[in-house]
Order: structure tokens, then C-alpha cells, then sequence
């Protein structure tokens, strides 16, 4: 390994962890374009101390719960509080056979790990309790989500039993999606959502920041999938760009098609989920897949969103406003699932390991979700009074507006006239 | 005087507009109303449900005139609002006590 | 050519790839920006589509329409249907002596051919069926562009002849130009836009959006013109890099100067459309220039800008909502030539061939794009009814809205007292 | 040093050029979502013609008034207007030790120098005429800002006497931060902000653009912070990002708690302010800090910005929209003294040098932004008409509305009726 | 002929709406209103700044009716739009002197 | 009891509430409407082409009164919403039939 080699790989190392970084952007627009208006504040709010709180926690116990170093093929270790680079070159060129510095791997996995606490946010929004869910968030990201990444990523008995997930279709998103599972059961709808007269949609306040919220994610996703390599390897990082990109294009695709055969409607917000279920998709296994084998990954997932979504919404009447249940939990095994069906690895054998490495993961995520959710239900409350709820969590959390205006601004609608 | 109150259409309101400045109607305030009614709303679908809004958005316009004005001007209405179509709205009239004008304190007549 | 070297320039190439999958939101932001409120929703849609669509034809065909690696100095080549990876380094270190992957090459590539549908999108918006535009820029994608692609960079007649073209500025944006002004001639007007009362302008509904899509434009702009360097020799990209922004920079300055001195006023959206048309006006030529000649052709470029807006909008009555035929269509022109006028190949020779190499497939593709437009409009139509444009497409299209929003959470804009 | 090398550290500095460049996107978003949406597209603009301002005079003589290459150890020095490459390798590989070319020079720094006039541009907006902005803006970014950088980075008597500033605490934030000091002393209040009444909050109209500027702002730091080291050395930029990333982190919570203690509210506006107050505290020694030290820094920024808001606001009634001293000047100042505090250059001789250091520059940069705007104010006028101010800039200065629409999309908000 | 308008709570509009179509009021039209008064507003809090907005938002309904329907029109709201707490708005009646259909010109009674 | 209807400029707003305040009026309601007529609006540029928009953003106040109080309440409003150019706008008085306070279902005077 030469330090020319060693620095190219870190570059693109920390080219990745930016990615990831801007994706938490991605999550916030999302799901502040699918609440309503008087909730938007709250979930930027939210948005904005998760990745602070993710980043925090995970260097001062996450990263050595998730890479003890110890306990190989087992099921938990932890190296010690807080970080510390090994001296010389043992951080540096030799830390990860020149892929990476020490840092470098900090930093990367410290942006992956906010994202499954995300992902829970957009499932609760507009009526959890604030500091219910920032306590929520913290214990989940500091010790669940860590606990059952050692298990595969970690070198735990998932990775000695051969289960495989590239980038975390399990890992990462299912996880995301049992723990808003168990929160949302626990939560219960928004008021006003299941009515006797029936169900009311209640659609999001904006669809532009949902849109530059999902293009955000996919351009993210280049570094959650591509920085997946652990290093700048050509072939494999330029392979993992193409099924990438093309899982998320076919998602938008199935998507398009499955909603309109549904609902003979062009439903914009199907077609942004879409997009995500594809790119959830196909992270199990995109350093695996030929660009047929993305595509067809990529355009079941998105098939399956509108599906999924009304299952959930309709039938199972779990309400999740921006679809992170559908979009991480459904297509985060799906994902899981196809490394199993499609690729290198295909087989029966893979499928079983997927299968139960799965089922394991979010066994254990969503006990630990439930129980930690239930106790905080039992003591402090995890869900806002009637009243703040009809209010909005805006005003009600944050004494703010999130399009505050003072009176001598109030613009009409424009009108005008032919030109002069 | 009196006070004209008219609910239109939007696609109408550049028709009306034009139509009350042709017989003289200089001034007028418009607001931003939603009908509800039995006309049909728009149809939404979001995330796979499909509801109905019940409303239209329409325009208030509200005139205030000489008694003498007032048919013409609900003529003037009658005629530039008018589509045929259920939802083309209505007209008031309403009598006034009193109007003054604040920039010169001109009270009745002279201050519309 | 060592590993290192291999790796540090594909390294590049992926992020140059990842940074033109932004102008997809950049192109989205801004055309969402201009159009009016009740059309929101379905300009996200079809840029949603069109960056799904355009990547996988590209997979399908145009790649290999485009790169037929055959009929060298031709008018077209086809290399068969899918994606094959040559074997072993065939495909990695020694595909493109170094510079990058065969699938750095595919889904760089891929990037951009979408871009070109998403210029006529601007330009169609607010008025064409949704059906129509879609399968427009299916075919338009997936046949016309890679066609006249080919033609230069993949080494056909025109790349025989000397034509000059390092970005794109004609093979990317003239191509969506032309396909825009094609379309809007048989498209007409929105509706109650040109009066007998006069010219009405409609303006666009929201002025953030639209910056946010300018300026994520110039941040993939550093991908697009520094990624077609084909490798990260760092003289060469750092020049572009130079150019690029210079020219930007040039080009606001000369759409704020142009349009004060014709409308005494300084108007946001020309300052906007003079960064891109100084952006478009750089890409044909961004390797070849000083910073002082990209300066001069940036600031042509942005002072054409506002004259071009002018001329199509009120002269030749041309609607185009977003000023995608000045932008794309005259700056790509204006690019193209500039590369036989400022620079390293100045000269009357150059000057020649950029202008028939330019007319050729501005020929070949206004052509293309008139008559499927056409064949479009006498079979199902392109353009919604007169109703459904005044309720919007986004209702009339998609059943939605933009910023949806249920009767409980009006907010009537803020009013404050002083400090208590 | 190898050509791999070269490339690979040139990349990186080219991809750190375009993480800064969009943070004037990020400065765009987060002055037009605090600012009334009255004058939305005045700040838009600004900050449009800001970035295209700086560039260009950065290139005509800014770049070589900051680095001329002359007069080492002194206080001023100019290499001649324009751009000179130096010929063949000696602006290649050996301009810079092999870390990037003399054309990647500039470009970095050209980016780095807008970034100071953009700071001042928050902290008058909604008030200050627009062609006094843009002479002020030109000629801060042209002179002062190059002369004081000199002093440091170009080898000047700062870096003589050791001062410490390893990306800007100073040189960029605290210049930007007095800029704005001196503006808005002799601009005044916003209309109707300080009254007999009391004070009056005027909020600002957008807080998911205020989020995602701030979100921009810091992934654009990665490359602010991680250009700076001025080649890719893999442990260097790796421990650049993690210092900066938890600083960041640690500012939204010290911002978090502390504006909890004071105002017992959870105000988004003060947790997106403390990421940026971490991001500016941590920029002058991210590279010298351990993780701790830097979560040390970042959250005695963030818990500083509810103090500094409160103290400029209300006691010193210095009315500035988007908290821009708070930000860039008090925690530049802390950041810069930090350096003397915690790290690797820690004790009291640095501290005093850091101290006389950012002191010089403040002093140097406050007289010469106070005697320009002075000149300003008493010859063209600085600030717009009463009544101008009370319509908004908008139609004042851009006849121009941020959320134009025409009377017949007035789309009034959303009511729905439970599921058919 | 009268014209009613009803300042109600938005959080009382379903209700309301559910009770005027019970009694077989078919057509209304909303608007977004704010009431100002000494009902406490919402207390906001902008960069360590508080302050109250002094009004609150509210809906109104405008009505045509017959005479004879004012009463249980206005009955309706009183109970479907009543919360006890203060701030549940007004309901006025006005005269009318004329009302017009704009889609048939018909006048009066039949207009309604 | 009268219906008091003022249409006034947004810049006036607050002086017009506070003199309102001063004589005892407690509660109002406040409407966004846009006013039409022979004042200028504001001149719109947009992508080169300069246009009108007729109307300018104005404030309606409705103040429900007891008869002896209109007097005052105009007065008030004449010289708080004053400002002496074209465009200061009105105040129109009407007869009220009715008025009932939802909370209490108070009738008349006391429901003011
Ligand atoms: N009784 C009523 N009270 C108040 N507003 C009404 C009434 N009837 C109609 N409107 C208003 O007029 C609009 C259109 O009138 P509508 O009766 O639907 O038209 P048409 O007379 O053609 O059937 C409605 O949306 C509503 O806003
Ligand atoms: N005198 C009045 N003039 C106009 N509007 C009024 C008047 N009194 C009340 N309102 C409106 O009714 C709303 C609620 O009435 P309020 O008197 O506060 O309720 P309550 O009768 O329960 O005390 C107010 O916000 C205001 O919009
Ligand atoms: N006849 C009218 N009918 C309805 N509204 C009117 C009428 N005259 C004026 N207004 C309203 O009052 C506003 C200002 O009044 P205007 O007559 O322009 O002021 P001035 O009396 O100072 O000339 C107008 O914008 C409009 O909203």
C-alpha cells in the first residue's frame, strides 16, 4: 500500500461522510414537507438535534459498542468510553489496510448511525413529546442500534454465520423501521386520523421540500452505499454508483406504475417513496448486483411502497406520516431478502441466513424500541395533550411559527394586469 | 347607499372587473372566500386516499354604492359572472347607516 | 498508469458523477420556482420521472447508441441492448487509459443524458399533458440525444471534422434547447397569456426556490465541466474549475447590467438566468480558456440573457415559462462559437466548423423533436384542456397540491406586540 | 512527490472548492428564511451578486493582494493585478508541495472571500440600499479582507509573530462579524423594532430555508475546515472532520440548553445559530483539538449564542435580522482565543498572541468597513426611505414579489372530508 | 331574507358545518378571519424575544336564510360551535334587501 | 347596535387598534382584503416585462357597537387611520338585527 493509494481512498472516504452527512438534510425536508404546516418547526427541530445527538453519543460510547474489537462472533462488546486513535501509523495507513484513517472511520460510521434515530422521527411526528423523543433517540442510537450493528459489522455472530448486508438494508433502515414499528403502536394515531366517517388524509405543507428532501437522500446515498466499499476501489465504487442510481430510478418507476394501477392517480409523494424503497432496496447488496439484477430490485421495492403504505395506513391503521415504515421496514428487508434471490450471492442457504439475520435484528430492535417507548409512556408521557396537538407542536413545543410574519408583511396574492 | 356584496368564480373575476369599471364602479374590495355547498369540490388524493374538498375558492367583491347604481351594477355582475354552470354565485345588497371617508371625513353620498 | 493514479482519478469522476446528479435538483428547484403555485406539483413530478427514465434507457440503449465504439467518423452506431463490463482490467484500469471505470463511465454519462429532457421540461411546463411529455422524453433521451452524441463524443463525424464541444454546450444544452423550441411552437402559449389587452406575465411562485436551484446548478456545474476533463489531472480540472466560475460570476454581473439598462430595475430572475447562461456559455470551451476570456464569455453570455427573454417572450411570442431557450438554447449557441472566437482554437477555421457542427444538430434535432412533438399532438394530444390549465395541473394531473393543507392549521400570518 | 499523490491531494482541495462554494447557498437560505418575506428576493439577490463580486475581484487583484508573495513578515503587498500561472510543473506539482495546482490556489480562496462580505449582507438586511451594499461589498472583499488575510495566511507579521488561525476564526468569521458591527451601527434598527413600547421581534419568514442554510453551512464546512489543510493527508482531514463535525454537534446542544435555561423554550432558531457558532468557535484550530476538546469549543459557542443575541438585541439595541455578530464575531473571537486555550498550541504566550492577533485584524478591519460605510452614508445614502422599508425591498428595489402569483391560482388552504 | 355571520373557533368548523347541513342549510361561504380581543393569543418566542400575538384565528360563516330558518340556524351554531370557554365567538344577523342568483338572475326568496 | 366596517391601510394598523383600545373597544375582528381602484398599485417587473397589480393589500376591521358608541369608534378610527393621501379608505355603519354570544347565548347588547 502506497500513500498515494492510501490518500485517494481517504479522500473518498471523507467525500462519502460528507454524502452521509447531507443526508440527514435529506431527512429533515422530507419529513418537514409531509407535516402539516403547524409542525414544521418540530420536526426541524428534532432534525436538527439528532444528528447532533447521534454524533455526540456515538463518540463517547456508540463507535466502541459497534467496533469492540473484542468478542468476535459474539453478541456484544465495548472498548471503553470515548475515542482513541492508535498512535502512528496504526491509525493512519495501517488502520484499515490503507483504505482509511482511524478518523476517517469514526466519522463515517458516527453519520450512519443519527440516521436510524431519523428515521423513527418522521413515523412520530406531529404528537410525540419533545423531550420524550430526544430521550428516545439518545438511548436507541447510543446502545440499540450499535448492540445489533456489532452483530454483523462489528465481526458478531451474524457476520461468522455469513449473513450479508452491504450498507445496511437491515442494519441500518430496518432497524430505523422497527423502532418507529413499536413507537408509532405505542403512540397511536393523530387526532382526528380514524374517524367513524372514515379515514382523513392529512397531507403534508409542502411537496417542493419533500422533493429536495428525496433528491438530497439519493445524492446522499451515493456515499451511504458508495462509502460502503471501505475504499476507493474503482470498479467496486463505480459498480455500487450504477445499481445504486438505477435501483432508484426503477423504484420511481415501479412506484409510478404500482400507484397508478391502484389509484389511477399520478400520486407525487408515491413516486418520491418510490425512489427511497428503491434505494433501501438495493443497499443489502449493491457491491453485488448486475444493473438488470438493480433494476429489478430497485422496481419491486418501489412496487411494493403504495402497497405498503395502505396496508399500513388503511388496514393495519398505523399511522406514519411521511412512510418511514414502509420505505425503511418493508424495503429494508426487501433489500435484505434479495441478496438472497439476486447477485453474486444467491441461494437458498444465503436466503436462510438473510432470513432469520434479519428477524433477529429486529427482534431485538423492537423489544428494545417497545420496552424503552413503553417506559417512557409509563413515566414521563410520550405523547402531547389534545389540545397541543390541534395547536400544533410548533406553538405548542416551541412558542414558535414556522412562517412567522408580522403584520405590515401580509402580502396578497398577486394580480396583475397586461403590460403596459 | 347600499352595499353590494357579490360572490364570483375566479375565472370571472377579470370579466366583472372590466364590466363594473364600464359603468363607472371605481373602487371596490375584493376578498378571498371558499363556497361550500353542493357544488362538487376538487377531488385529492394523497398517499393513496382520495377525499373531496368540499369548497370552491371564490371571490367576494364588495361595492359600495348610490342607491341609483345598484341595478346597474348587479346587471353589470349579472352579466360577466354569469357561466350557466351550477357555482356561479350570488349577489346581496345590503343597506348602509353611514360611510365616511377617512382621508377627508366626508360622510354619506360623497364618500363613496 | 499505477493503481494510485487509476484511483484518484476515478475518484474524481464518481464525484463529478454524484455533483451532476445535483443539477437534476437544480433543475427541479428552479422550474418549480418559476412556474405558478398550482403547478408545483407536477413540474416535481416529471423531473422525479425524467432522472428515473432517462438513467435507465441510457442503461438500455443509450449508451450504447451514443459509444457504439463502431462506424468512427459515422452518423450512427449501435452497440446492442444492456450494459456488458469488459473483463478484468479491460473494464477497470485500462478501459479509459486510467482515467476511470467502464461503469464510472456508464453512470457519468448517464447523469447528463437526462439533462437535456429536463431543458424542454422547463419550457412545456404549466400547460402539457403529463402522458405526452413523459413519453417525449423517453424517446428524446433515449434516442435523439445519444444520436447527435455520438456524433461528437463518440467519435463520429463531427469529432472527424474538428468540431469543438468539451461539455456540452451544444451537445447537451442546444440539444434541450432546440427540443424546447420545438416543443413550445406546437405546444402555444398558456393560456390568457398573450391578450389582445397585451402581454401578461405569469410570474413564478416562488423566488427561494428558484436561487436554490441556481445555485445548486453551479455547485453540479463543477461535475459537469470538471468531470468532462475525463480524468483529475489536476492542471486541467483546476482550470475548469477557474473558468467555470469565472464565467458564472460573469455572467450575473452582465444579465444585472444588461437588464438595468433595459428595464431600470434590478430583477432577480435575469440575474439568475445570466449565472446560467454564463454557465452554458463556458461549457463548450471551459478547457481552453484564460480566466480574463472566460470572464468576457460569461459576461456576453448573461447580457444576452435578458435581450433573449425579451425576444422570444414578446417578439416572437414564444412561451417559455423558466427562459430555458435563452439559457440553454442561445448560450449553447453563443458557447459553441465562442470556442472559435476567445481561446486555445480561436480562429476562422474553428469558427466554421463550430457553426455548421452546431447547426447540424440543432437541424437534426429540432427536426426530431418537431416530429415526434407532432405525432404526438395529432394522436393523443399534448396539451391539457383549457379548464383543466386554469385549475392547475397539479389538481387536474395528480389530484394534489402543493402545499395541501387541512382547515385546522390555517395560520393566519404572525402579529406581535412588544416585549412584555 | 508522486503524480498520484499530487492528484489525489488536488482533488480533494477541488472537492473542498465546492463544499465552500455552497456554502453561499447555505448563507442565501439562511438570510432569506430569518429576513420578513417582504424582502426575501433583496437578500436573494444580494447574495447572488455577492458570490459573482467576490470572484471577480478576487481574480483581478484580491488573490494577489492576499498572497503577493512579497514584503514576508510586513502588513501589506500586491503582485500586480490579474492572474499569472506560473509556466509547466512550477503551477503544477511543485506550486504548492505537490497539495494542488497554482489554478486550485485561487479558486479555494476565491471562495473563501465572498464568504466575509456574505456575513455582513445578514446582519443589514431589510433596511440597506442596495447599490450601497454592492459598493461595500466590493470594495470590503477587495481590499480589506485580502490586507488582513495577509497578515496571516500570506506570510505577513501575524504569521510572523505566530498567531494561530488555522481556517478563519479570524480571518474570515471575526473580519465578517466586524464588517457587520460596523454596518449596522451607523444603519440603525430595522422600522418599528426598538420602540417606546419595547422591543419587537420580527421574525423571520421561513424557518425550513433557515434550516437548510444551516445544514448547507455545515456541510459546506467539511470543505472549509478540511481544504485548509491544503492537501488530502488522510490523518490530518480525517481529524479535521471529526473535530469539526462534534464542535458543530456540541454547539446545537450548548445552544439547546443554554436557551432552555434563559428563555425556558426550545427556540429552533438558537439550536440552528449554535451549530453555526460550533462550526465558527472550532474553524481556527480544528486541526490542533482532540475530540473532546473540540466538543469543549463547540459547546461553549453554543451556549454563548443565546447570551450574544440577547446582549446585541436588547441591550445594545443593535438590531441584526440573523444574529450574524453573534455568530461570525463572538464566536470567531472565541474561536480564536480557543486556540491558546485547548489543543496542541495551548498556554499563555499563544493565548496573548491569539489575542493582539484577532484584536489587529478586528481593529484594522472595524476602521476600515466603519469609514467606508461612513463615506457611503454621506454621499449616496445607506439606507432606503421609511416608506420604502415599511413596502419591503422587494417591490422598493426589485419591483419584484419573493411569492408572486396571479389571482387565479389563489388556492385557499386545504379542507377534506373523511374517505369516501 | 337575512344574512347571518357566525364567528366560530376553527376547531368547532366540522362540527358546525355537520350541524347546519343536519337542519338543511345547503350553502354557505368561509373566510379566514383573526379576532383581536382580550382573549389571551399565543405566546411566541423568536431569538429570546417573547411576545404575544394578540389575536386568534378564527372562522366566519355567512349565511343567507329565509326569516323564518334564522332561528334554528342560529340554534345550530350555539350548540355545535359552543365550548364554554371564552373566545367562542359571535353570532349577527343583518337584513337583507335583495339577493340575486348570478346562474338564473333569479331574485329574492327563490335565490336563496 | 351597529356593524362598523373600516377599511384601512396596513401601515395604520396598530394605530387604529391602540385609539380603538383607548375608548374601550375590546374586541374586533380583522379580514385581509385587497382594495381596488384608482390608486396606483405596485409596479411588478418580472423577467422584463413591467406590470400593474391594481389593487393594494388593505386591513377591514368589523367592530360590532353599541348605537351610542359609533360615534366615538368612527371618530377614533378617522384620526388614528389617517394619513391624508389618496388610498386611506372607509368606514361604513350598518344595522344589526341580532347578536348572540356563542359562549353564553347572550342576545343583544349584552352580547357585544
Ligand atoms: N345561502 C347561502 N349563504 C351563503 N353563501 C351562499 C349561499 N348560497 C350560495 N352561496 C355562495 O355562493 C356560491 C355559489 O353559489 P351556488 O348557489 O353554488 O351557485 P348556483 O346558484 O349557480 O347554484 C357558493 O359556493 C357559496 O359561497
Ligand atoms: N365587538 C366585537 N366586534 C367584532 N368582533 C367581535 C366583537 N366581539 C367579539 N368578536 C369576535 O368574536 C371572537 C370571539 O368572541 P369573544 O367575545 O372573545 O368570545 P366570548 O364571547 O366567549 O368572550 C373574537 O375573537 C372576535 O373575532
Ligand atoms: N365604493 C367602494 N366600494 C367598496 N370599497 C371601496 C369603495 N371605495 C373605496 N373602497 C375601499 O377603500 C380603499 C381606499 O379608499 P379610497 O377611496 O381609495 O381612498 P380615498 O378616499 O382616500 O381616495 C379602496 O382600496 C377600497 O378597498
Amino acid at each position: 500500500m502506497n500513500e498515494a493509494l492510501f490518500t485517494a481512498n481517504n479522500v473518498w472516504m471523507l467525500v462519502a461522510t460528507a454524502l452521509v452527512f447531507i443526508m440527514h438534510l435529506g431527512f429533515a425536508s422530507l419529513e418537514a414537507g409531509f407535516v402539516q404546516r403547524k409542525n414544521t418547526v418540530n420536526i426541524l427541530f428534532k432534525n436538527s438535534m439528532i444528528i447532533s445527538i447521534g454524533l455526540l453519543t456515538y463518540c463517547i460510547m456508540g463507535f466502541n459498542l459497534m467496533y469492540p474489537g473484542v468478542n468476535e462472533g459474539g453478541f456484544f462488546g465495548f472498548a471503553g468510553f470515548g475515542l482513541s486513535m492508535p498512535e502512528g501509523d496504526a491509525g493512519g495507513i495501517d488502520y484499515a489496510g490503507g483504505g482509511y484513517t482511524y478518523w476517517t472511520d469514526f466519522i463515517f460510521q458516527a453519520m450512519f448511525a443519527a440516521t436510524a434515530a431519523t428515521i423513527v422521527s418522521g413515523a412520530v411526528a406531529e404528537r410525540i413529546k419533545l423531550n420524550a423523543f430526544l430521550i428516545f433517540a439518545t438511548v436507541f442510537v447510543s446502545i440499540s442500534y450499535p448492540i445489533t450493528g456489532m452483530w454483523k459489522w462489528g465481526a458478531g455472530w451474524l457476520e461468522a454465520a455469513g449473513f450479508y448486508d452491504f450498507a445496511g438494508s437491515t442494519l441500518v433502515h430496518a432497524v430505523g423501521g422497527w423502532g418507529a414499528l413499536a413507537a408509532i403502536i405505542l403512540l397511536g394515531a393523530r387526532k382526528g386520523k380514524y374517524t367513524s366517517a372514515g379515514i382523513k388524509p392529512i397531507p403534508g405543507h409542502s411537496m417542493p421540500l419533500a422533493a429536495v428532501g428525496v433528491f438530497l437522500l439519493w445524492f446522499g446515498w451515493f456515499g451511504f452505499n458508495g462509502g460502503s466499499v471501505l475504499s476507493a476501489d474503482p470498479v467496486a465504487v463505480s459498480l455500487v454508483f450504477v445499481t445504486t442510481s438505477l435501483a432508484a430510478a426503477a423504484g420511481a418507476i415501479g412506484a409510478f406504475t404500482a400507484s397508478y394501477l391502484l389509484f389511477k392517480t399520478h400520486d407525487l409523494s408515491m413516486v418520491l417513496n418510490g425512489v427511497l424503497g428503491g434505494l433501501v432496496g438495493i443497499t443489502a447488496g449493491a457491491d453485488l448486483m448486475t444493473p438488470f439484477e438493480a433494476i429489478a430490485i430497485g422496481a419491486i421495492a418501489g412496487a411494493v411502497i403504495p402497497v405498503a403504505v395502505v396496508t399500513f395506513d388503511r388496514r393495519l391503521k398505523l399511522d406514519d406520516p411521511v412512510g418511514a415504515t414502509s420505505v425503511h421496514l418493508v424495503c429494508g428487508l426487501w433489500g435484505t431478502l434479495a441478496v438472497g434471490i439476486f447477485g453474486a450471492k444467491a441461494g437458498l442457504g444465503q436466503l436462510w441466513v438473510q432470513l432469520y439475520g434479519t428477524l433477529a435484528v429486529g427482534a431485538f430492535t423492537f423489544a428494545f424500541a417497545f420496552g424503552l417507548m413503553y417506559l417512557l409512556k409509563v413515566t414521563i408521557g410520550i405523547r402531547v395533550t389534545e389540545e397541543e396537538e390541534e395547536r400544533g407542536l410548533d406553538v405548542a413545543e416551541h412558542d414558535m411559527k414556522a412562517y412567522g410574519e408580522s403584520i405590515s408583511s401580509i402580502e396578497p396574492a398577486g394580480y396583475e394586469l397586461a403590460v403596459k | 347607499m347600499k352595499k353590494i356584496e357579490a360572490i364570483i368564480r375566479l375565472s370571472r373575476f377579470e370579466k366583472v372587473r372590466d364590466a363594473l369599471a364600464k359603468i363607472g364602479v371605481r373602487f371596490f374590495t375584493l376578498k378571498d372566500v371558499k363556497g361550500f355547498g353542493l357544488q362538487k369540490g376538487e377531488t385529492i388524493t394523497y398517499r393513496g386516499s382520495t377525499f373531496d374538498s368540499d369548497y370552491i375558492a371564490r371571490l367576494q367583491l364588495d361595492i359600495l354604492a348610490h342607491d341609483d347604481m345598484v341595478e346597474s351594477i348587479v346587471e353589470a355582475i349579472l352579466s360577466a359572472g354569469r357561466t350557466g354552470e351550477v357555482g356561479d354565485g350570488k349577489i346581496t345588497v345590503f343597506a348602509v347607516d353611514q360611510v365616511v371617508r377617512i382621508r377627508t371625513q366626508e360622510e354619506g353620498a360623497n364618500a363613496i
